[in-house]
């Protein structure tokens, strides 16, 4: 029996110790005519077959080099990191409830909140929540129980469409209302009104954009603080190597940070698990959602970690927690924490600087055929949208027969033109890698 | 232990021609250390052996269903065809995964005998979110704005009521009866017009079979509202007793319990929704559809206008729903309904043993399910040691400690889940701690408040911990 | 630099204390003109480049279904097995000299040799060789130890070619001759001589043989009692669970039993790291070559395992020891004894059934197929010769095309005619398996 | 810890209708346990935790090189395209892997400066029952059968006398001086026709560099004899000094030293043999060849009639070979040349701190190499504390104890290897600990012969267990 020690001898030692014939007694509670057998379902498999079913399905993926981003990047991962995060140790654990048996994960987490402060620059950070999108959600909630007078979120254009529609599905349950700030046309970023709407709590500002774009930070920082806005800024972890961290932008600093810590040391899995990052300032920390670890000690002084602030959470506080959150990303966070010990700031910035100079490179490249266009062009980090001059789509399914996952069109994202298609690189990519997609591009356009 | 802070090097910083404004760029180094890779996989290998987990310990935490989390499930959903999957990459380029999310979606239908499932929630609470918004979307779909009231047991995990919260709802906590089921009447006199819906878990978080299941459903679509189950508690009649047959309308399962996907100290878990098809339009996107053509796509807000819609950047949490599928895989029609076959056994013969060497079943007349409650008042009268002093003393036998202090209806309680992975013998050793530990309390109670003590570190001072907050390595 | 610590002030702090100024000082003592820079080693390589490199090389491997057997098979490995032995602590570890500090170790080896000897039948087992066929070489120097006045070993005709060489390669290093053994030309098994001649110390009887034949092992084993030599059994241990265990052959049992682990666990790994089983009788064990571990006590009575007998070995008693083995396959010893455990009595019987079955499937299916026959006809477990009537290297290479590899070709082995396949069947062979490969000889027959 | 044979359930035996004679058929049922896979992992997963291991603790294990164990080296060698290959796939099939292997073969050739590389033999010692086999064969083949007697440095380790033995020589140690170089005369003394070769490391065990290498070599040539390299300690000099070019004819490499591929708590290792033009002939086989189209395939007897032959059933430890590639390839030139330079550094270094806290250098007036030689006789005669006692002490502060009692020519040694991988924080913090030792062993000795003290068990009694004989577990 799969996964169940059991023989007869000792199930029938327990049934007799228990004062029963037979296993079904123990459901005698349970109305007979709700009990059923699952028909349903296929018989089970050996590992064997098991394996080889899966290996089967794996194999119906083409291996592509991936040029897609919006959100969630190929990024290189230490080989350290899978090694140690599928440790039983880590793997096989629960949340710390219990710190004594748990300091494994409870010092990883302390060390994770740590690198997540000191990368962007804040005062406190937690433990994760689900993914980038869902610590938005978070994040804006937060917002407005640190501004309850309010009932609405500054939402610029470009915020990566996924993200907006997880805000648009969560916020109204609470009557929360996003207001869109219109871009420039021109140069893709955030277009400021001279006045914030009355009800706004906040402004979110995404470092990069959906366009691949950086926003001018400061500007958008000083205008949350004289408009008295809260600012959430959006932030993706790796470019934090080479860009200004949130807590440095304009003369305050940001008051809330999320990110998605997918490029991290998190394989793209198909779109999850991922994980959410979220950090603060330390005045806000008891309306912070999800988990906190603190530093403490034992009776003879000894240092140990345990989970801290439980109040907020939804085990005490219930109905009053300052989120539903429970089981969040631990061992992404352990992913993400042994990614970032193996790079240490040296190997965070090469992979940063790479995935710059190579996107430049497959940029330059790609610019250099006819008709091929980039129609807003401002400073970029490592993912810029293209204009080509046949459908976007069209383009990226063709040269899924080269290997190339070209990218993402931006009309999938329900942006932008039929052509435009979002490229993101990573310091993956090869010089090779990126004469072949050029070649390629050029090889289509041509037909 | 040392931090990773501590395992510092210094490296030259990488020179670059960067082409962004210096304005937008970071202003001084990155403050990180740099460890060589000797150092990192030390730290965090001998970190891990500072945890328990069930790879190497008995992990009896009611209503977490802490099983053995299969070890090819982790292979095969780490398999590059799998893992390097970019969530934009069009269909036709994984219909394998497709495929395998459409099994996993059909075959948690079939054990629910619900209509449709979506996979998307990241976790059981998520999974809560998603299933009263829906109620709210069914109610308002149908004109009736007026229903803005949750009913909740108060016994219920603190999830329930925070997910009706966060979805616009106000709380209303319902009494249970001494015998563990759920005071009817209460339940009658709340129900009205202003009711969407109730959350219940069945069996109860009191590790009970709420009997009355079948009036309560009855009652409450009287009363034109709609049931939510909590499916955290699914390993207890998995094959077995399916919640669509019961009456309930919406639920969640937590495949991180029931599916034996791992907590990976603190997740990802995964809280899959399925509905009865009245709600089926309102299920979270995306979801996995087949096409006439035998090929398979996301469903998106097109083919699901009244979708609840999206709540998270993608389609949930991959990685583990294929675990999910593979263990389902693995056990088939048969071995599921053996889980819950032995997840009972093993909790009704673990209550009769701990009743036998002296502990008290906070509800001794009934059956336990895949868990129990038992209460330690008594304990606690005699000799002062409280459940938190069992189950520290419990760590130092190399035993994680059960659930404590939940539901917090019954005083000095320790909820006690053994699931069915663990051996008669590990319950028998089991058995022969907790009777240890009894005879230590009534004997030398101050062993048991200073517990652990063969730990490398002592209990731990959270009241400090929160005093102080240090939440970061300083500098 | 990768997998040094060292930065620049530590390396100048180190300098200072030892009083060198720079490193290459500290080479002083070797002749100038003997250091040079090993020009000709290619630069270093990222860990992501050399991730990349490797996986193309991997990729240019062809994914085969084995059919291939030959002494190496492709068994099912169960998954908590990799999991496992992919532990720093069992990986990272060494010898386990100091036996305090190495309880896991040791106590898997001391499992090890438990499961060897029960599936054995011996009364004692090592801690392994480094394979199958090194072991037999360390087998027949254990006879001569023990039979001090003889010079010659007798070989049937078909044991492995590979191991027959290796033999050949090593025992006339100390002047000791393979005599070999003529098989019977129908059966093609042993055909024992009236007498033995008079300076051979020791008969080998493999069970099964090379052209997975099963011999009459008690007749075998009888012989060599009557003759006055020890008998060396060379069995496959995952046939043990279906097979006669050497421990039981004939009136007396064999003297030693040798053979391959690769079975139990181990990946084919294009031939290694596999790990050579070795057992004997308890008299004999001061005779043995290898590690030992034993069950032993400390000072307060409890029980922990440790290294034994150890002057047997080079380390103490140089050229005096019984091998010169060192370094042995601790880890795939580690793999052997996961991969029985997982298995079980049970699991062990239900593989080598389904083996034997499913070989019994594909023979009956290939003989099906005109002018496609069996040379030899005898019992066999899951191995067996088929004779075609086209070259077996063509016909296994023409297979390739169709993801199979269809066996070892006896002519590569220096055996039988050139239509003869030896053709290997382990429980993961399905029965559409079977089916494919059935029909792709059917389709390369009938061009 | 329980064993594996304790954790057994009855399971029902499979029948079978086997088409195989009852008298060929096992007549009892195998008695194994059939423990459940949780159980299973649990149990070694608790074990892998009693052990001390590079990448859980510091393993200064003089003459083993235990440095650290590059984990993408342990991924990217089982990759399926790998650890699938039968090694009976025809040659068109296995391209990849062959020309890694072949990549591996130049680059230990030109590392050693060495014509030719045989990456077949299993470990050091069978690279070294190769490398005489080849001399063997090289003198017979030019006609020459009288040199039957091999020379070899006292302070050899054991498998280099063992090995020779077992090639059919006889052995002669030679002495050294007390400057741990060799005493040439005595090398003259014994060199002559009947001589076929010796074997050298160099730097030696004693952790010293041969500083005459090059006149013995001279000496042993013009005698027609050979000089045998024993790897082992090639970490000294990686990348700095070639074998080929002190004037060695052939040696082996333990890859599992030098080329940090994993001891595995005893293997498996792999011990290439690199030979000079004249031996390439006699190279055990098969070995790897690039042909004329570019294509790889295996070199065997027919290409090389001479060679010694196979020495294991298939091409050697492939999986081990190719964490060795991937090893080489990661450092490249610049990178093997640094792991001299910082293994030597770290060797004298720790030398230097340890005379700095008291103990006493074999060879005080000498340069370590990668590695040096303590000896605590000063320490013995005062307090009766034995290296032993210092061995087992440094495991309660959990570090991994030095090799001891080798070479035995130093009384009361301790060989320390530190490695380059290891940091000088780790190194100080060996030193504060060994300080603390040496005190300890003046002010209570008592406490070292008891040592270890804080570990599970306590000194284990190797001559009880010598006594006794258990090798099994019993029924
Ligand atoms: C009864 C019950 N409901 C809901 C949840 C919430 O699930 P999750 O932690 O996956 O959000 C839990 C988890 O502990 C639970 O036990
Ligand atoms: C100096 C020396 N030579 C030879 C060997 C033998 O190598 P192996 O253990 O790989 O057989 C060793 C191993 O410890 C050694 O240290």
């Amino acid at each position: 029996m799969p996964y169940i020690p059991h023989d007869e001898e000792e199930t029938a030692a327990m049934l007799a110790a228990i004062g029963v014939d037979r296993i079904d007694a123990l459901f005698d509670e349970i109305p007979q005519h709700l009990q059923t057998f699952p028909q349903g379902v296929p018989e089970g498999l050996s590992e064997m077959a098991l394996a080889r079913e899966f290996e089967e399905r794996a194999a119906a993926q083409p291996s592509l080099r991936s040029f897609a981003g919006a959100g969630a990047y190929a990024h290189h991962i230490p080989a350290v990191v899978p090694e140690l995060i599928g440790r039983g140790e880590f793997y096989s654990a629960y949340t710390p409830y219990q710190a004594e048996a748990s300091q494994g994960t409870l010092q990883v987490i302390f060390e994770f909140q740590t690198y997540i402060a000191r990368l962007t620059g804040m005062e406190v950070a937690n433990a994760s929540l689900y993914d980038g999108a869902s610590a938005l959600f978070e994040a804006c909630l937060m917002a407005l129980r640190l501004r309850p007078q309010q009932r609405s979120i500054l939402v610029p254009r470009y915020l990566l469409p996924h993200w907006r529609e997880v805000l648009d599905s969560l916020l109204p349950l609470q009557d929360v209302r996003c207001i869109e700030l219109d871009a420039d046309p021109q140069r893709g970023t955030v277009r400021l009104p001279a006045q914030a709407p009355a009800d706004a709590a906040a402004l979110i500002i995404p470092q990069i954009n959906a366009l691949g774009l950086l926003e001018d930070v400061d500007a958008l920082q000083r205008w949350a603080t004289d408009q008295g806005l809260l600012s959430i800024a959006v932030v993706q972890p790796l470019s934090l190597a080479l860009l200004r961290e949130p807590g440095g932008w304009g003369e305050s600093g940001a008051d809330i940070v999320v990110g998605e810590a997918q490029a991290l040391g998190i394989p793209l899995n198909g779109g999850g698990p991922y994980c959410g990052l979220f950090a603060c300032r330390r005045d806000m920390v008891r309306q912070m959602p999800g988990r906190l670890v603190a530093r403490t000690r034992d009776a003879a002084g000894r240092v140990g970690y345990c989970l801290t602030l439980q109040a907020r959470e939804q085990h005490i506080r219930r109905g009053q927690a300052t989120s539903n959150v429970c089981t969040n990303q631990g061992l992404m966070v352990t992913a993400a924490t042994i990614a970032l010990a193996s790079l240490g700031a040296h190997g965070l910035r090469e992979a940063a600087v790479r995935s710059h100079r190579q996107a430049r490179s497959l940029l330059a490249a790609l610019l250099d055929l006819k008709a091929v266009r980039r129609p807003w062009d401002g400073p970029f980090f490592n993912e810029f949208v293209v204009r080509f001059p046949i459908s976007a789509v069209q383009l990226r399914d063709a040269l899924l027969a080269d290997g190339i996952l070209a990218g993402v069109p931006l009309a999938e994202l329900g942006l932008g033109e039929d052509g435009d298609l979002l490229i993101a690189v990573t310091e993956r990519v090869s010089d090779e890698d990126i004469d072949d997609y050029r070649a390629a591009v050029g090889r289509i356009l041509e037909q | 232990m040392e931090s990773i802070f501590d395992l510092d090097h210094h490296r030259e910083p990488v020179t670059a021609d960067l082409d962004i404004p210096a304005a937008l760029c970071r202003q001084h180094p990155l403050d990180l250390p740099n460890p060589s890779e000797l150092e990192v996989l030390r730290h965090y290998t001998q970190l891990s052996q500072r945890n328990f987990a069930i790879d190497t310990h008995f992990y009896p935490l009611g209503s977490c269903t802490m099983k053995y989390n299969p070890r090819i499930a982790h292979r095969l959903a780490n398999l590059p065809g799998f893992a390097d999957i970019h969530p934009a990459t069009p269909a036709q380029a994984q219909q394998g995964l497709l495929h395998l999310l459409w099994d996993l979606q059909n075959g948690l239908a079939e054990l629910t005998q619900m209509a449709a499932v979506s996979l998307t929630p990241a976790a059981g609470a998520q999974g809560e979110l998603a299933g009263v918004a829906m109620i709210r979307a069914y109610h308002h779909a149908r004109g009736d704005f007026q229903r803005r009231r949750m009913l909740i047991p108060s016994a219920a995990h603190g999830t329930n009521p925070a997910s009706a919260r966060m979805a616009g709802f106000t709380v209303t906590e319902l009494p249970t009866r001494a015998d563990g089921d759920l005071e009817l009447a209460a339940l009658e006199r709340e129900l009205g017009p202003d009711v969407a819906g109730i959350m219940l878990t069945n069996p109860s978080t009191l590790g009970v079979f709420e009997r009355q299941i079948e009036t309560i459903a009855e009652r409450v679509h009287q009363a034109g509202a709609l049931l939510y189950y909590d499916g955290a508690n699914f390993n207890a009649i998995l094959g077995r007793v399916a919640p669509g047959r019961m009456g309930f309308d919406v639920m969640h399962l937590n495949l991180h319990k029931t599916f034996a996907t791992p907590h990976g100290g603190g997740g990802p878990g995964s809280g899959a929704v399925a509905a009865a098809a009245h709600l089926e339009p309102f299920l979270p996107l995306p979801r996995v559809q087949r096409e006439q053509d035998g090929r398979w796509r996301w469903l998106g807000r097109a083919d699901r206008p009244q979708s609840i819609g999206r709540l998270n950047a993608y389609a949930g949490q991959i990685g583990v729903l294929l675990r999910a599928q593979a263990y389902l895989r693995r056990l088939g029609r048969a071995g599921v309904k053996r889980v819950s076959s032995y997840a009972v056994l093993n909790a009704n013969y673990l209550l009769k043993e701990l009743q036998r060497v002296g502990y008290r079943a906070a509800f001794p007349q009934r059956r336990a399910s895949h868990e129990f409650l038992l209460t330690v008042e008594d304990l606690h009268r005699q000799t002062g040691v409280r459940a938190l002093d069992v189950a520290k003393r419990l760590l130092d036998f190399g035993i994680y400690a059960p659930t404590i202090y939940f539901p917090q209806l019954v005083p000095e309680c320790l909820l006690i889940e053994p699931t069915e992975t663990e051996s008669k013998a590990t319950l028998d050793r089991f058995v022969a701690v907790m009777a240890q530990i009894r005879q230590e309390a009534l004997e030398q109670p101050e062993l048991l408040k200073g517990a652990p003590q063969r730990l490398k570190l002592g209990r731990l001072d959270e009241a400090w911990a929160a005093r102080h907050l240090q939440l970061v390595q300083e500098r």
